[in-house]
């Protein structure tokens, strides 16, 4: 299968701290990929030079086959990637589908009219399972509702690569579910997903494979189950005891 | 707000307001309502920028002033038409839009770009100081030649009539751009940067080719109103149009009545205007009141006057304030 | 007896519950671990603690005096200090102004030169560096500087959050072995470690959070023998 | 030569420049410490000059007590004006654009009410230092000295309180970081109230020098302020060094600028200046530290 986002050997360095360390991943199409690590891994840093926000200083990203490591925010995401933020930014003077419709205007290249984007603004409100809330304003949604918008604007862009930075964490057990379940349905869709998630039981029975980053690099990556197991994830996670190493 | 219901808005209110000088004779009162109208015109533009856009700029007046002298300078000296002159005016503002708009671009926090913007009205209003053999510099610019007659009306600064209507269109068109630009797909992007720039990037819309039209649009308008001003008044100093009093004006306007709405900068420029007007007695006491408003305004009702219905209701419901929230001792992220 | 102790603690922020119920005792001169996965609320309870968020329902006391609704500078001056997750320190600020700016309770401030002193004598690191600008010093020894700082308010309760997040192997080991000896001083400690193994190595009791609750809580060994923590965390 | 002495640009430039700086300061220190710009600086400015005139004029004391006295009235106006305005605005989720809204309202309530108050006129005062020096063919009025010597106190002053007093610890903790400052138990509001204060009143210092070489007036504030301005953005928000040399270099720049551009435009290149710094330097020339 083909890596619809690849990156190679991407370092990025505050000052003299390497947060990414010529760190390579893969991400095939149609996958639905966990990315995980303990706090301070640099999985923030990560997602921001991929989606753009953030320049790295040294290696290569591609999307597609295309190669898109020079290209600003805006620009990645009419090439089809998407990103959701952890703490929502939602556009808070505009209805909720006009949060999405604005996503559908602007992030898909092609030309398409006011009412194209509107259906398809609807399309992305259903597909995160907040169609019913398309007349509301987006400033009273409650968290959960927020991170389903900001689920919806990126799958209202048209991207093929849906970049998820913790849409999990804050939901109630219903919500948690509806989410789970609006990502797999995404996913047969055709999307393809990176998640950095901290719901570790979310996370780990959505994704297909599980990428571990610890101090700058992915130091592996596998199906769930071998993931948990693995001594090295569990080192990174729980720490090292005294005197074993 | 949906095209539709702005629109038929806006048409009830001119066509109310077209009636003004039936009802009223006197040359005095008229006179202030073409002010007022003007204003309505300087501040609704700058609510695009500030409103609109969240970038709240000091320097709105230059854009006032550019086009008031402009035009009136094109006319007296060239003898054109002053309608040629006017958008001769308005395409300098524009263009003068654009040029400070660029190093706002890149600056991200309110004091930077009040600082830069307030620079540049300021360098705008030593160059009229300055030039004196062209402005006459802080004597004034006099003899400025009214509007052209158009077919059989003719413009005096004896009569403020036709001034009045020709206010009030230009006032009717800015509301009709306005409303229908904020409408349309840009309309979407204005609000989306406004609401949060990096969400907006993330979604793919251009937010500097954004940024630059807002300017553009915004710092035209104003233009266009400089230029009526200065064909109306017929006299010129830098001081009256370029100072900034005119900016706190146009702060204290749009803020009363409501930033980021349609109608408030224009409700807000008709009752400061005439309401400051009633109270002449107050005589110069006017700017202190503006001064005084602006504080009381911002600290009582920072949305204006737009929101007063809804604090109303809020206050009548009882709801409770967010919990949790300690108001003694707020921690947030402030980084500038 | 119970130095602090949190009953029933709810909180939240801009109306978004955080901490549902949450229970927990310290008692005179002990070291407990708090435990859990990011987004638990391990840093909302140490906030809710110290008054920066206030609670909105339960009890927070302090030896059987109320801690809840008091600024964060008057539980500060009663002997409960703080000291945030990513160290923090005042960059542009030499190392001895920085421990100084803990000192600035009424009471801490008119002994901070002994304090001064016992703190130079457990970091003998930040007296060599102590006319140094904080912000030029290493991971290891801001956080050494972050600690030191909290003790300069002579504290009943070290509230210490997160200090082994991004420090090498053997920085967090000093670390710890720090926060031993700052407990021998008399400190009652609260620590919020990410490194879980390692916590429970230097603490005597543990409690685990998921998801704004205690998840469990017990002695150290128990803990850490307990398959509920590898849940927390890996969500297995 | 042209009739330019180079000792005597350089010489007024300096102290020109002391003046800025000290504006400066205080506008740069309110924007460290509360992350909020001072539109209304100057009108504290005009404070510290009319306290200054009626001081020695009707009260008829020494002048060191009416600079004393016009320093004690403005920090007591700054302390209520933070109390009673700037508080409720700080405190707001949103503080960045009230704060400046509402400064600039009180800096055009100040300036008429003293309008109408004071009237229009120019207000002369005598030097209060008198007596001229010749150097080496540099004139040197006493005024002047005074000045910069004054200038130099101030400084070391400020400076001293920030450096070793438990209140300036507890200012360059909250500027750097207020919420862990909080942790430490400081009381920020109490910072910023006094902070507030303090920097006004050095505004004020900076109108009693001035006041007598440049009469008092109800404006007399507003270019001193905006050429505060361009200081701060040389020197970068919130550095005081940054405002010493920023302030010394626009003084000197001035000075020496006459010799090269006439007096009306240099004001124009200034603020043109201060445009290109913010665009390719957004955090001004010496302020690198913020990142």
């Amino acid at each position: 299968m083909a890596a619809l986002l690849q990156l190679k050997e991407v370092t990025k360095a505050f000052g003299s701290l390497r947060v990414l360390d010529a760190l390579d991943l893969e991400v095939d199409k149609g996958e639905i990929r966990g990315l995980i690590g303990p706090n301070g891994a640099g999985k923030t840093t990560l997602f921001n030079v991929i989606a753009g926000a953030l320049r790295g200083d040294h290696g290569v990203i591609t999307l597609d086959g295309s190669e898109i490591t020079h290209f600003g925010s805006a620009n990645r995401c009419r090439r089809g990637l998407a990103r959701t933020f952890q703490v929502p930014k939602l556009f808070v003077g505009m209805t909720v589908l006009e949060n999405a419709e604005v996503a559908a205007l602007f992030g898909n290249p092609g030309h398409q009219s006011r009412s194209e984007a509107v259906a398809r603004a609807r399309w992305a409100l259903n597909l995160a399972g907040i169609g019913e809330l398309a007349g509301a304003k987006a400033s009273v949604l409650t968290t959960g509702q927020r991170k389903m918008l900001e689920l919806a604007r990126a799958i209202a862009t048209g991207a093929k690569l849906l970049l998820l930075d913790e849409v999990m964490a804050g939901l109630n057990p219903t919500e948690l579910q509806h989410a789970c379940d609006s990502l797999r349905a995404l996913q047969t869709t055709g999307f393809t997903i990176l998640m950095v998630e901290h719901v570790m039981q979310a996370l780990m029975s959505l994704s297909h494979r599980v990428s571990v980053l610890f101090s700058g690099k992915i130091i592996m990556t596998d199906v769930p189950e071998r993931v948990a197991c693995d001594p090295r994830v569990i080192e990174a996670y729980l720490g090292k005891a005294r005197g074993v190493a | 707000m949906k095209l539709k219901s702005a629109l038929i808005q806006i048409t009830i209110a001119t066509v109310l307001a077209a009636l003004v000088p039936l009802v009223i004779h006197s040359e005095y009162a008229l006179h202030v309502a073409v002010l007022a109208l003007i204003f309505a015109v300087l501040a609704a533009s700058w609510n695009l920028v500030s409103g609109y856009g969240g970038m709240f700029t000091f320097g709105h007046q230059a854009f006032f002033g550019l086009g008031a002298y402009v035009s009136a300078l094109l006319a007296m000296h060239l003898g054109i038409s002053t309608y040629l002159s006017i958008m001769i005016g308005t395409v300098f503002a524009m263009v003068a839009g654009v040029v400070i708009c660029l190093p706002v671009l890149r600056l991200r926090g309110a004091p930077y770009i009040a600082i830069a913007t307030l620079a540049f009205a300021e360098i705008v209003k030593l160059i009229a100081d300055n030039l004196t053999s062209l402005t006459h510099g802080e004597s004034g610019l006099a003899g400025i030649p009214p509007l052209s007659p158009i077919g059989a009306m003719t413009f005096s600064i004896a009569d403020s009539r036709p001034y009045y209507y020709c206010a009030l269109v230009l006032l009717a068109v800015t509301m009709v751009l306005v409303a229908a630009v904020l409408a349309s797909p840009i309309g979407l992007a204005f609000g989306a940067i406004r609401d949060s720039q990096d969400a907006a990037e993330s979604i793919g819309v251009d937010v500097t080719k954004y940024k630059v039209l807002l300017f553009m649009l915004s710092s035209a308008l104003a233009g266009m109103a400089g230029g009526l001003f200065a064909h109306y008044v017929t006299v010129l100093t830098p001081s009256s149009i370029l100072g900034i009093d005119v900016m706190v004006q146009i702060i204290a306007m749009a803020l009363i009545g409501g930033l980021g709405t349609l109608f408030g900068p224009v409700v807000g420029a008709i009752i400061l205007t005439v309401g400051l007007e009633l109270l002449r007695s107050l005589g110069d006491y006017q700017l202190m009141l503006y001064g005084a408003l602006l504080v009381i305004i911002i600290i009582v009702l920072p949305r204006g006057l737009s929101s007063l219905p809804m604090l109303i209701a809020s206050a009548a419901t009882k709801q409770p304030s967010l919990r949790g929230e300690s108001w003694k001792h707020p921690i947030k992220q402030r980084e500038p | 007896m119970a130095l602090l102790e949190l009953t029933g603690v709810e909180a939240g922020y801009a109306g978004v519950q955080v901490l549902w119920g949450v229970d927990l005792e310290l008692r005179e001169r002990e070291i407990v671990a708090l435990l859990g996965a990011n987004g638990a609320g391990k840093t909302t309870v140490l906030r809710t603690i110290s008054g920066i968020v206030k609670p909105w329902r339960g009890g927070i006391s302090l030896q059987e005096q109320h801690l809840d609704g008091l600024s964060p500078r008057e539980i500060v001056s009663r002997g409960v200090i703080h000291v945030p997750e990513g160290r923090h320190v005042f960059p542009r600020m030499s190392v001895v102004d920085n421990l100084r700016a803990g000192a600035y309770t009424e009471r801490a401030w008119s002994h901070q030169r002994e304090t001064l002193e016992d703190v130079y004598g457990l970091f003998p690191r930040l007296y060599e560096r102590r006319s140094q600008f904080a912000g030029t010093l290493s991971g290891g020894e801001q956080q050494m500087l972050a600690i030191g700082r909290g003790l300069m308010a002579r504290p009943k309760c070290l509230m210490i959050d997160e200090p082994s997040l991004g420090l090498a192997p053997k920085l967090v080991d000093a670390v710890l072995d720090l926060v031993i000896r700052i407990r021998d001083l008399g400190c009652t400690v609260l620590l919020v470690e990410q490194n879980a193994q390692r916590a429970l190595e230097v603490a005597e009791r543990a409690y685990v959070m998921e998801h704004g609750r205690i998840l469990f809580a017990g002695a150290s060994a128990a803990v850490a023998g307990d398959p509920a923590i590898r849940q927390a965390y890996l969500g297995l | 030569m042209h009739g330019f002495n180079i000792a005597q640009l350089l010489v007024d430039g300096v102290v020109a420049g002391s003046m800025y700086a000290l504006m400066a300061s205080g506008i740069s220190l309110i924007w460290g410490t509360m992350r909020m710009l001072n539109f209304a600086h100057g009108e504290f400015y005009m404070i510290g000059g009319y306290t200054l005139f009626f001081a020695l004029v009707a009260l008829k004391v020494h002048p060191v007590i009416a600079v004393g006295l016009g320093l004690l009235m403005t920090f007591i106006l700054g302390v209520v004006v933070e109390r009673l305005i700037m508080r409720w605005l700080l405190l707001r989720a949103e503080w960045e654009m009230p704060t400046l809204v509402a400064t600039l309202g009180l800096s055009v309530f100040m300036q008429n009410f003293a309008l109408r108050t004071f009237g229009a006129g120019d207000l002369g005062l005598p030097y209060v230092v008198p007596g001229v020096f010749r150097v080496a063919g540099v004139v040197l009025p006493g005024q002047r000295i005074a000045i910069v010597l004054v200038a130099i106190v101030a400084f070391a002053a400020v400076w001293s309180i920030l450096r070793y007093t438990k209140f300036g610890i507890a200012i360059r903790a909250t500027s750097q970081d207020r919420d862990t400052a909080v942790l430490m138990g400081i009381d920020f509001p109490k910072v910023y109230m006094l902070t507030f204060g303090i920097s006004v009143a050095l505004a004020a210092l900076a109108a009693t020098m001035l006041a007598p070489i440049y009469s008092v007036n109800p404006w007399m504030g507003q270019r001193p302020m905006l050429k505060a301005f361009i200081v701060v953005v040389f020197g970068g928000l919130g550095s005081l060094e940054g405002a010493v040399l920023g302030g010394m270099a626009l003084g000197i720049i001035e000075s020496v600028g006459v010799a090269v551009v006439s007096s009306e435009w240099q004001d124009v290149i200034a603020f043109a200046i201060l445009i290109l710094v913010l665009w390719i330097r957004p955090q001004g020339l010496f302020g690198a530290k913020e990142s």
